[in-house]
């Protein structure tokens, strides 16, 4: 029963909205590809390594494609066809793209199941990885299953070794989810760096290296710790789906994940984005890595108290989004977060009553609650203060994924020590008040009954709104975050091609496949 | 003994050639700290803290509680005393506006001295994408129940948004014919802000079109004295608002044009 | 209707019981008088001012009695006598008592009427002052009307100017209410200090001069504030009535007065306190000045957790005693207290469950409410937490008088930055959750139902406990923090005295008529 | 320009020489402070606070915030930079009690080298009514789950409670014949505890006394550096135990025994 009055009725309502919404994107979806989708399918054949001006193999390949033939056959075709052609293998194509010692020729294509048959071994080593890393997981947790909000702290030192020092400790203090943040202005790059880093700007970057050291130092902790530590990065930006692939491979076991977010807060162009989230979610579904959303990001350009609607309606679509990955709702870790300005009268009510909002509209998420920040200032005690209100919903409510605050927050990206400060408090939080959310219950229809009613009134309004224009018209509208968005308009735009009926991917046909469908 | 016993502060009258910090009486000296060093939480690392402290000229150094970080981490809060002060009356600012004028007097201003509008095109410049700031000061309905430049009668505005490289928004600034460029910073680490801004002022000076505009930098790290240091018109950090930008360049482009009149 | 699912009738049960208590505790006090008692009488005439050894003139006059007379007559009959014999004036009295020139003769007592008639001119002018003092604190709080708990800070440099600097500046940023902390042991001091005073460890004096000088700049701030500023010290220790008296005459608004507080935490004989406790009642009722009690302090000493019912038991019986003083239930301060150890499961819980019932069980009290202070340590920033917690219950229970807590209770006494930080988390709290208590209600027989009932329960059977061994017996067998206090033990003892069937208070006489039945 | 754009940290390799605060990278030096000034909070008034700051040797100093306390008070929250650091292989500290052992241990030893039980008399002295830190040490229930030396074999007991006069303790020490007197001090304003320790140790000179107890003091704000200065034996803080108390005081006097004996 709806602790907030919520009509299960509406829920519906709103949710069938946004399936049309998702469905129809989910069309235009379906018959495109982009650069990096298939820089991805490339990375999943086992390409990886830079040439001698840093840039990665993946890139070269796709390159190759785009220079000589039509991309919009896809680049399994083109390396099907040549592996066949010359009867040779992956390696050996590979390493002549590189060396610009491969003689372009005119691809005739194969039918789809030539492709897979000339790829299958290549990618099947990725997928076995993968799998193995899930299991690895499985097994990892079944050792302490968590009764709480896991605790999510980030490392943001630019410093890949330094990130490791800042890990184990938080870990050690009680930290269950490490997010390494990546450096600013990473996701506008158009390729994945490689190797391990030591410098970034409020940030690490995510590259393959980085995710495995990072990663061998966690595993440590969690065996010592005896309680497994989640490793996260950013599947986000105009490498979307590669940056899913590595962290597939590397286990991690988060991945921010949204393209709603790279639209308006990167200025990504739309349906590159969209192209990529779909293939980086499956990649994620199959790897069992949960995905976390960004509608915590439209309250902190937005007023809070006005907007909560929007996060609402995003978060709806967002869910049709991954369904149609074939992504289990055990894996949607949808965002929201708490940004009412405290010096708002009852504010913390109408925080309580969209936190308790999401958790009843999407019982099985592993929901992402995203601290205060917007208000926070440089008083480090009120913001400390701050944080601990943020615990308490977090906590009573039972959210998933507990992102922690730091005091710091208007300062620095944190020290050492404002993460223990925001760990002690979080863990003072959840044990003297473990039960506190089991024992209240709501006034009928009261300040926060009401809230949560209206906001869901008007997200649904929204979202039917939404599916009126299209999504892509709707965004140019500004309907997220006040922020308008073309569909011409943003980054990589020109990485995105329109398939040719010979178009092939093996890989996404059999990790779908090998999903159970959820919707 | 090494102990004062008698250690109540000699003159408790505020003396503005020696400005202490203040606990709870006058020229007690009192500082809070807090830091963490990478020692063991055991009595050596305790003498390690106190000796921090006092490093920092501190007395009297307590150290109210050691906190495990990790084995080898240990975080320190301390109190202690400052002896030596700050000559205040030495201090002397330029505060590039001393009373901020209402949005009514700014427009009644614009309409007394300019005949066409005052052109101020905005942004926050290179990797940043933090746009809350700068919309803080332009857009319409503005931030904290202060309206926006949008709104100003005598004032066309041009928001460039986000991650706007310095060499666009010159560009733009000249198509315009802009009289003022507001720059909005957010990302301060590793000081990528002071990168990006000296290179704008660079990039001015190179096209020899520093003196066509008044530009003005802003953002939570930004202070007057690091916008003239830098080479800017004014700085504007937090709790500043359109009004108090807007009486600063409109009394400063009347002030240009009288001295360029005379 | 009780949202903890309390019974009325185990409420009334307990009550009554406490009514016991009170009634044979009182039977005592009425036979006996004591030396503050006395004094208090002679400050009340008007006598202020010390001798050339800062000895008080009403030490010195009641010495006099003690000395040349029989002190169970009373320091009223002796100084109408001598008066009357005199046919003098009682300066005149007074001033060869402090000249060592007045010879003892022997007293032939007066009718208690003489008495009277020879006082009533000199304390009707500091009746009529205190009945003044009450009107302008009532004009004055017309003004501007709480509509929730007062914000209650204190001040303890030792030296009062340095305490109005901070006083004001606490005021301005919003505190309602200002407690001057006395200094170390004042308590034990069987005088009162006279004059202004710049010197004390850990508070400053109380003497009426300090008062005085508070007073003024308190009232300055009032009216600039436009917010009535209430000021507090301690009607405490061995002269606990004859500060109640300077308090009355200087408008003090509230005052800790509580002897069981002396007899545990003071070591202060209990048949002195008490005694000295029922008549400092009744003036601080007659000048309308809120008391506070002590009960807080049992959770400093013993565990919070289990010993909450002996806080419930000991306000039922202050209750009672205030009666008794015809002190009217709006002015009786109870306090109690944040104590609980913040790393106990649902400890959160478990407080809030004592704070809405002793709101429930005493709805027209004042109640004073105390912060963590015993789980405080040198993590400042922790101890913000703690005390947002305790600012959380305080004001969703709706608690009266709130007590702040400074995030350095652990260091030293407050910096006046220290009690900003407590203001300004305080201020947001009640603002950002102004109307959460209205919304919640709570499991039935859940814990936090259960933990009242059951607090509840023990309260009543430890009180019945206490009827059965006497109050004085039970005392002694450390009933409340574990202390234990014997009848004829601690200070003061030798300041008791039976009175003579001829011993005569004018003074509480016209203050007991003049005050209204309250129970 | 003054701006360092490199301001990397050169060795980010810990130097048990130069220990030096941590942010988030070895040798970053970062503190975070906070103090009031008595001066108004404006332009002035934050120059001044940097200053104050920089007055304490600290660089890249950044002032995170400044509150209106008063008109003319103001509190500054603020970031710095540490450059000079501690040398920690020059800090030698002599701790009372190494390993400290557990209840059955101490009550082992004491069985076999005392024939009669040690007489441990404690209070909490002077104007101090502090009773919780000595009943923590003391009584048969102790705290947080550590029992206190009631509850030991081999050691008779007498807590005094609060507020006890020196004169009144030296006496009850000596009708008891103590071996050990534990003294607890909680409130230190203007060193209140110093004085009244000071005097303990005086007159158990001037009584020619002080060789026939051991002298322990403890209490929130009290070290073991604290308590050799003054001239105890020994002193426990906040987060000590009976046992490390009674492992100190049962080894030295085992070890007094021994010299005597010797
Ligand atoms: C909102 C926010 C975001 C949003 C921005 C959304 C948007 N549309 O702007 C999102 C989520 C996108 C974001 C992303 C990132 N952020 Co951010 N973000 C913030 C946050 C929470 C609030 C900033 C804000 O909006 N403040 C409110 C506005 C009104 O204040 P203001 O900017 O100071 O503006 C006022 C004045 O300064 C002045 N002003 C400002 N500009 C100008 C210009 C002129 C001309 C004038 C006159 C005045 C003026 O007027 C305004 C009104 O008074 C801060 C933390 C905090 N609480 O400060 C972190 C913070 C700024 N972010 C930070 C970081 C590191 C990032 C990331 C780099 C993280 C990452 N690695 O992914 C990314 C990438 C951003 C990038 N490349 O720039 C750090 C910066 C650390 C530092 N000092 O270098 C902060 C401090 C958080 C932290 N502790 O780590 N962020
Ligand atoms: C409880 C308490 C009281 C209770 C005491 C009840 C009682 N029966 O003891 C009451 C309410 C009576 C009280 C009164 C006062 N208090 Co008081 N009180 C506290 C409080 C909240 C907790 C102290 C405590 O019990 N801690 C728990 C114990 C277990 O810790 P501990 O004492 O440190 O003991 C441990 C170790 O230090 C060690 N230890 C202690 N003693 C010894 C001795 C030996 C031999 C050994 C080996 C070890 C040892 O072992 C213990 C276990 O690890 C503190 C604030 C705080 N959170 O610290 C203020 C505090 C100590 N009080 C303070 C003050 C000023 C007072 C008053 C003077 C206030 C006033 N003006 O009225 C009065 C008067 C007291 C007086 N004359 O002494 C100040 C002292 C400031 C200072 N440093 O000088 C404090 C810090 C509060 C503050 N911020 O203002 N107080
Ligand atoms: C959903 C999501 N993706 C990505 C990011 C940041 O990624 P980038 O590195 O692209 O700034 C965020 C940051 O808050 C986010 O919320
Ligand atoms: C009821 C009560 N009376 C008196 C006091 C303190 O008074 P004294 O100055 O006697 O220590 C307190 C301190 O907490 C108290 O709670």
């Amino acid at each position: 029963m709806s602790k907030l009055g919520l009509s299960q009725d509406k829920i519906n309502q709103a949710r069938q909205e946004a399936k049309i919404v998702a469905d129809h994107t989910q069309a235009f979806i379906d018959k495109h590809t982009t650069d990096s989708v298939e820089r991805t399918i490339v990375r999943l054949l086992g390409v990886d390594g830079i040439n001698e001006f840093d840039i990665p193999i993946p890139n070269l390949v796709v390159d190759f494609l785009k220079h000589h033939h039509d991309p919009s056959i896809g680049i399994a075709q083109m390396l099907a066809y040549y592996i066949k052609k010359h009867n040779t293998t992956l390696d050996d194509i590979v390493a002549k793209i590189t060396k610009e010692t491969l003689p372009p020729q005119t691809i005739e294509p194969l039918s789809k199941e030539e492709v897979k048959k000339q790829l299958f071994p290549y990618y099947e080593k990725q997928m076995k990885a993968i799998v193995a890393q899930r299991a690895t997981r499985d097994k990892f947790k079944q050792m302490h299953k968590l009764d709480r909000p896991m605790l999510y702290v980030i490392v943001a030192t630019g410093n890949i070794y330094e990130d490791v020092t800042q890990a184990k400790a938080a870990a050690k203090q009680g930290a269950d989810v490490i997010a390494v943040i990546r450096t600013t202005g990473q996701s506008l790059l158009d390729y994945v760096p490689y190797g391990p880093t030591t410098e970034g700007f409020g940030g690490t970057y995510a590259t393959q290296e980085n995710f495995r050291i990072m990663r061998k130092a966690l595993d440590e902790v969690s065996i010592q710790e005896q309680r497994y530590i989640h490793l996260v990065n950013y599947a986000s930006g105009l490498c979307m789906p590669e940056i899913a692939a590595m962290g597939a491979i590397e286990r991690l076991d988060m991945m921010l994940n949204d393209s709603l977010y790279g639209i308006l807060f990167r200025d990504i162009n739309m349906e590159r984005t969209f192209i990529d989230q779909y293939f980086s979610r499956v990649i994620s579904a199959y790897a069992s890595i949960t995905i976390n959303t960004g509608e915590d990001n439209y309250l902190t350009t937005s007023d809070a108290l006005q907007e909560a609607h929007t996060v609402l309606a995003s978060q709806f679509i967002n869910e049709q989004f991954a369904l149609r990955a074939k992504m289990p709702p055990h894996l949607m870790g949808l965002g929201h977060a708490f940004e009412i300005d405290p010096t708002i009268e009852d504010g913390f009510l109408y925080e309580y009553a969209q936190a308790l909002m999401a958790r009843e509209i999407f019982p099985e998420a592993p929901l992402k609650y995203m601290p205060p920040t917007k208000h926070m200032t440089g008083d480090i005690f009120k913001g400390y203060a701050q944080n601990t209100l943020f615990n308490i919903i977090t906590s009573t409510t039972n959210q998933s994924i507990h992102l922690l605050g730091m005091l710091t927050e208007a300062v620095h990206t944190p020290f050492m020590s404002d993460r223990y400060l925001a760990i002690e408090n979080a863990k003072m939080i959840n044990q003297t008040m473990k039960h506190f959310g089991d024992e209240i219950t709501f006034k009928k229809d009261g300040k926060i009954q009401s809230r949560a009613q209206n906001v869901l009134h008007d997200a649904h309004k929204l979202i039917k709104d939404i599916n009126k224009d299209g999504l892509f018209d709707s965004l140019s509208k500004g309907v997220f975050a006040g922020i308008k968005r073309t569909k011409d308009g943003g980054k990589g735009r020109l990485g995105v091609y329109q398939k040719d009926p010979s178009y092939a991917n093996p890989i996404i046909d059999d990790m779908l496949d090998s999903l159970k469908e959820v919707n | 003994m090494g102990y004062n016993l008698d250690n109540k502060i000699k003159d408790t009258n505020k003396n503005n050639k020696n400005i202490l910090p203040y606990g709870d009486t006058m020229n007690d000296g009192k500082v809070q700290l807090s830091f963490t060093l990478p020692v063991k939480n055991d009595e050596k690392g305790y003498q390690a803290a106190l000796k921090t402290a006092q490093n920092m000229t501190l007395e009297n150094v307590m150290i109210a509680d050691s906190i495990t970080l990790e084995e080898e981490f240990t975080m320190y809060i301390a109190y202690g005393t400052l002896t030596n002060g700050v000559n205040y009356d030495d201090i002397h600012v330029e505060e590039a506006v001393k009373h901020t004028l209402s949005k009514d007097e700014i427009e009644e201003k614009i309409k007394l001295h300019f005949d066409k509008p005052i052109v101020v095109v905005g942004a926050s410049t290179g990797t940043d994408a933090h746009t809350v700031g700068i919309d803080a000061i332009m857009n319409m309905k503005g931030f904290a129940g202060h309206y926006g430049l949008e709104r100003y009668k005598g004032i066309d505005t041009y928001n460039l948004g986000s991650q706007v490289e310095n060499e666009d928004l010159v560009q733009f600034a000249k198509d315009k014919n802009a009289d003022v460029l507001l720059i909005s910073q957010t990302v301060t680490q590793k000081d990528v802000h002071i990168k990006n801004l000296i290179h704008l002022i660079e990039l001015l000076e190179a096209e020899q079109m520093r003196k066509d505009f008044l530009v003005i930098i802003g953002g939570a790290r930004i202070t007057g004295s690091l916008a003239k240091e830098l080479g800017f018109d004014a700085g504007f950090g937090p709790k500043k608002f359109a009004e108090d930008v807007a009486t600063f360049f409109v009394e400063e482009l009347i002030n240009q044009k009288s001295i360029k009149n005379q």
